[in-house]
């Protein structure tokens, strides 16, 4: 076994751990960490193909390197922005206003339309 | 004999997944989260991609782990919903086949690979760039690029817009609720400068080495952090022209670029004849500005009441 | 010579190397977070600058004196950080330490009221 | 050929209309808001030019459109490319978000304290989802179709929760969370393509594909990710909150079009991509899906208590029928063209008539202060624009002469009936007929002599007459000639013989 295969595999196992994770995760925190698992094991993948292609004096192919710098960027962004979503949830939780009873509702009031954001309070 | 380190590298990482998906308290999966992603930087080193690795080690673990930690903080553990025993083997099979069958192809994957590393070779002297992989971001694949740099800025655009309207023109929280200890303090003098000069290196040797606009700025907004960490500068408001000219800077000079290329090149993101280094240098410079302002823009999150 | 230079590096790093070993028991056996921060600056700062001690006449050899220079420049760096991070998660543990025992000193004078 | 005839050429309109829609980013960005949402609908106006101006290219010159982006060609550089169907779901798309931009406007004479403006982020994200949306119509490459997918849900999740409500923020993340899942799972795919072909242009992955295991695994991988955003049953459930929950504005474009990106692209996967032996023997699992989705989804439909909830089950019902398009459509057999006609007609009359639908359930939630069911009784005389536009709407989802829906379903339906495929035509009876009970339900409420005097707040007017056009368009779909379309058919099968970097 040659080390671009091994880490080849090793990218499979991340990749079903984040699959497995995103399913079960209890919260949101677990799911967003499953799909960093996920995204890793998919870039290491790709550095393994990356690295079979080695050739016309380069040590890996070059398009795939320049391929998984984008996706961990847009990574990093989706991270970023679930993580606001979930502070953001955390925060309105933790209202005292926001009881269940009260989310039923908020639906309603949703439609409405027009509410400047965050305008529950 | 390297094969056995790798292997246990890559035992390492396994192990560290695993406790990133197994639960329990929130700061120890996402620690074991970043010790994932500096073993993988490691990885990378050992699959020849240093470019990726640098990413990895400092947007993939650093700023995505620090963005983690505050998720840990600030968001107590709710179990929001109880799995049965039975979808817990569910996953588990799904993880299986997905293992397997990727394992498959991985040990199927055609000999000799296919590569565009001759396409790049033939092709990377009309950029007169060094650094492959910035010929592919800058040049052969712009357009991603350009749109990676939109992702940054729309997501940073969502981020905000989780703060009420009027809110639009204060400043994010600080990331570090207690007063600045002096330790820190000390550390962020010492290390800011130092980190600094770091990142712009990273981004002016990008064109020939190893490095480029997305490490260096990452580099800049982690030492920005810092600052604000320590108390050394304010947290910005984002109503400021200035700061959102910078984040804009990126993004709309490369695409400036891209349509002068019409004119100038012939083509939508053509560079023109003999100037091809400057001009992906100039675009560099806007990005890694942007890179560096967004990324930091993006750990802070969307402004809360207070002004600035 | 390359002999005399060669057991040099291998007893240093072996030291080293016995460091961080020490280290991570302590991690993993001490009682509380500031014992195991102890344990931990060990291994950091003596280990990681005797496998730089050992590791820099190699460097010189092959490749010179900058690459010697980036590995001390790391260990240096390393000292740096790993020194402030110490102190800031043992002040963290100690503040916690106190607010969870009712009989602790007064803690406002260590501002350790979360901000609102 | 100097660059301004290059500018004006049909081949540049592919980039144009790939980045002219985020040029209103920057001016939200740093200009007042008044001045940014004309700027914006201004954008979204040109737009539409440009993308009738690619579809009248096409039209004419019966070729697809190309271009190289720097000049490289695949496989090392990039390449967009408009054929019939990608210039038809660009004009649609235009044209629904155009429609849409109208809608949000703040209404002259309005202030800003009433309420009524939409805030900054909704035109940002709305240009920068009109951007992606175009990408993905147009772009050839497996990886920036990756980043287009991105660019697509970072843009789309913040609109379900811009009134930043506790549901609507609960929705969004969930949302996210099945967005990024899919996107991660195409990616997988598109590595496992490239280790193969060492390419990721589809016309140059397409002329080597063969059905090896890798190939199917890359295949399975990708379509697994698209379903999972586009809401096909059983992965639908995070579409009913975030589709229900956002401004009526948003709903209507995240449930008209941006539902359809994966969508486009499965069918790119399954009738460009994949050897047809292996999409003959794979679309009818995707068609059961589809089956499934539309008998659960509209049933659940039928029993929800609130407007906007029933519609948003309703797109994930109507959802199927495009799955359901799958093995007619890619069987070989001269009733596959019209099953491919009918699909992509189903597509676009679907996204007028749900777009018109959840801006008529909007103003009737903004009249009578909710959207309960139960409370709608009488409300036709309210807003009686708005209740006709949702009932045209609604009568293009049953699939009732005249309009679109009905003629996209008899194509469905001749087509499988002529190819044999009972169980299908029984499941598009058994769809319209389900549909036609969860709208009529509501509009016969509607219509009836409320029980007491109705409370009702004044609506725009002109808000309503754009929720009716575009009711109006879905009907006139139902005028389209019962033939297979020529013009969807231009450019295919793709090549990329003859373009010229």
């Amino acid at each position: 076994m040659s080390a671009p295969v091994l880490f080849g595999l090793l990218g499979a196992a991340l990749s079903a751990v984040g699959v497995y994770g995103l399913m079960v995760g209890r919260d949101a925190l677990a799911r967003i960490l499953a799909f960093n698992l996920l995204g890793g094991g998919v870039f290491l993948v790709f550095g393994a193909v990356a690295r079979r292609g080695a050739g016309a004096g380069f040590a890996a192919d070059p398009v795939p390197q320049a391929l998984v710098i984008t996706g961990i960027v847009v990574a990093f962004s989706a991270t970023a922005l679930a993580v606001a979503l979930l502070k953001r949830l955390a925060a309105l939780r933790a209202r005292p206003g926001a009881a269940p009873a009260k989310v039923a509702g908020a639906q309603a009031e949703g439609t409405k339309g027009r509410v400047q954001p965050g305008g529950d309070a | 004999m390297s094969l056995l380190l790798d292997a246990i590298l890559a035992l390492l990482v396994l192990a560290a997944a695993v406790r990133v998906a197994a639960g329990g308290d929130g700061f120890a999966r996402v620690v074991a989260f970043m010790g994932v992603g500096l073993l993988l930087g490691l990885i990378w080193v050992r699959l020849a991609a240093v470019d990726v690795a640098l990413t990895e080690v400092a947007v993939g673990s650093g700023i995505t782990g620090l963005v983690l930690l505050q998720a840990a903080a600030d968001a107590p553990l709710t179990r929001e919903r109880e799995v049965g025993l039975l979808y817990h083997l569910c996953a588990g099979m799904v993880g299986l086949v997905v293992f397997a069958a990727l394992a498959v192809v991985v040990l199927l994957l055609p000999d000799p690979a296919p590569s565009l590393a001759p396409d790049v070779v033939r092709a990377l002297p009309a950029t007169d760039l060094g650094n492959p992989v910035t010929g592919v971001l800058l040049v052969f694949r712009a357009l991603d690029t350009l749109l990676e740099t939109m992702v940054l800025l729309v997501a940073l655009i969502g981020v905000w817009s989780l703060s009420p309207d009027r809110h639009w023109r204060r400043a994010p929280a600080p990331l570090w609720p207690a007063p600045p200890s002096g330790a820190l303090d000390f550390l962020a003098r010492v290390l800011v400068p130092i980190g600094a000069l770091v990142g712009i290196y990273m981004f002016w040797a990008g064109a020939d080495v190893p490095g480029g606009a997305f490490q260096g700025g990452a580099v800049l907004a982690a030492m920005a952090l810092m600052a604000m960490m320590a108390g050394l500068s304010p947290v910005p408001a984002i109503g400021g022209a200035g700061l959102r000219l910078a984040v804009l800077a990126g993004p709309f000079a490369f695409l400036g670029v891209g349509i002068a290329g019409w004119f100038l090149a012939g083509a939508f993101l053509d560079y023109p004849e003999g100037f091809e280094k400057t001009v992906i240098i100039a675009v560099e410079v806007a990005i890694t500005v942007s890179i560096a302002v967004t990324l930091a823009l993006l750990v802070l999150g969307p402004p809360m009441g207070r002004k600035a | 010579m390359t002999l005399v230079l060669d057991i040099f590096t291998v007893v240093l790093v072996a030291a080293g190397l016995l460091f961080f070993i020490v280290g991570t028991v302590g991690l993993l056996r001490l009682p509380d977070p500031l014992a195991r921060l102890h344990a931990l600056t060990k291994a950091d700062n003596i280990g990681l600058g005797l496998l730089v001690l050992g590791l820099v006449p190699q460097a010189v050899v092959a490749g010179g004196g900058l690459e010697a220079v980036k590995m001390v420049a790391i260990w240096l760096l390393v000292q740096l950080s790993s020194g402030a991070v110490s102190q800031l998660m043992g002040d963290v543990a100690y503040h916690a330490a106190m607010t969870a025992d009712p009989a602790a000193p007064d803690r406002s004078a260590h501002g350790e009221e979360p901000a609102p | 050929m100097s660059g301004a005839v290059l500018f004006a050429s049909a081949d540049a309109l592919l980039v144009v209309a790939v980045i002219l829609p985020l040029f209103a980013v920057p001016v939200l960005f740093l200009a007042p808001s008044r001045i940014a949402e004309r700027a914006t609908v201004v954008v979204l106006g040109l737009s539409l030019l440009v993308a009738l101006a690619i579809a009248g290219g096409v039209g004419r010159s019966g070729a697809a459109a190309a271009s190289f982006i720097g000049g490289w060609r695949p496989p090392l550089g990039v390449g967009l490319r408009a054929d019939g169907f990608s210039a038809f779901m660009l004009v649609m798309t235009a044209a629904v978000l155009l429609a849409t931009g109208l809608f949000a406007m703040t209404t002259p004479g309005r202030s800003r304290a009433g309420g009524e403006r939409m805030p900054p982020a909704f035109w940002m994200l709305l240009a920068s989802v009109f951007s992606a949306l175009n990408l993905v119509f147009l772009a050839e490459d497996l990886f920036t179709l990756y980043v287009a997918l991105e660019l697509l849900t970072f843009a789309a999740v913040p609109l379900v929760c811009l009134e930043g409500k506790l549901a609507q923020v609960e929705a969004a993340l969930r949302y996210l969370l099945f967005a990024l899942f899919g996107s991660l799972l195409y990616l997988l795919g598109v590595v496992v393509i490239y280790g193969l072909y060492g390419t990721l242009d589809i016309i140059l992955v397409a002329r080597e594909a063969t059905a090896s295991p890798g190939f199917v695994l890359a295949l399975a991988l990708m379509t697994a990710g698209m379903m999972a955003k586009a809401a096909l049953f059983p992965l639908h459930l995070w579409l009913p909150p975030a589709h229900s929950g956002a401004p009526p504005a948003a709903s209507a474009l995240l449930s008209a079009v941006v539902i359809k990106a994966p969508i486009f692209l499965l069918v790119r996967f399954w009738l460009d991509l994949a050897p047809s032996t292996l999409a003959v023997a794979v679309a009818p699992m995707l068609a059961g899906l589809g089956a499934a989705a539309i008998v659960v989804c509209s049933l659940v439909a039928l029993a929800q208590p609130r407007l906007k909830l029933l519609i948003a089950y309703s797109t994930a019902a109507q959802i199927g029928y495009l799955f359901l398009m799958f093995p007619l459509a890619a069987a070989s057999s001269p009733w596959s063209a019209l099953a491919w006609t009918g699909g992509a007609l189903h597509l676009a009359s679907h996204a007028f008539s749900k777009a018109a639908m959840f801006m008529a359930a909007g103003l009737i939630a903004e009249a009578l202060g909710h959207d309960r069911i139960a409370g709608l009784s009488g409300v036709g005389r309210v807003v009686p624009v708005s209740l006709f536009a949702f009932g045209l709407g609604g009568l293009s989802l049953m699939g009732l002469p005249p309009a679109g829906g009905f003629v996209a379903k008899v194509m469905l339906l001749s087509a499988a009936v002529h190819l044999g495929a009972w169980w299908i035509a029984a499941v598009i009876l058994l769809g319209g007929l389900l549909a036609g009970g969860y709208v009529l339900k509501v509009v016969v409420l509607a219509l009836q002599r409320p029980a007491e005097p109705l409370v009702a707040q004044p609506v725009a007017h002109w808000r309503e007459w754009v929720a009716l056009a575009l009711a109006l368009v879905a009907v006139g779909f139902g005028f389209v000639p019962l033939e297979p379309s020529h013009f969807l058919f231009i450019g295919r099968p793709a090549s990329w013989a003859g373009m010229v970097p």
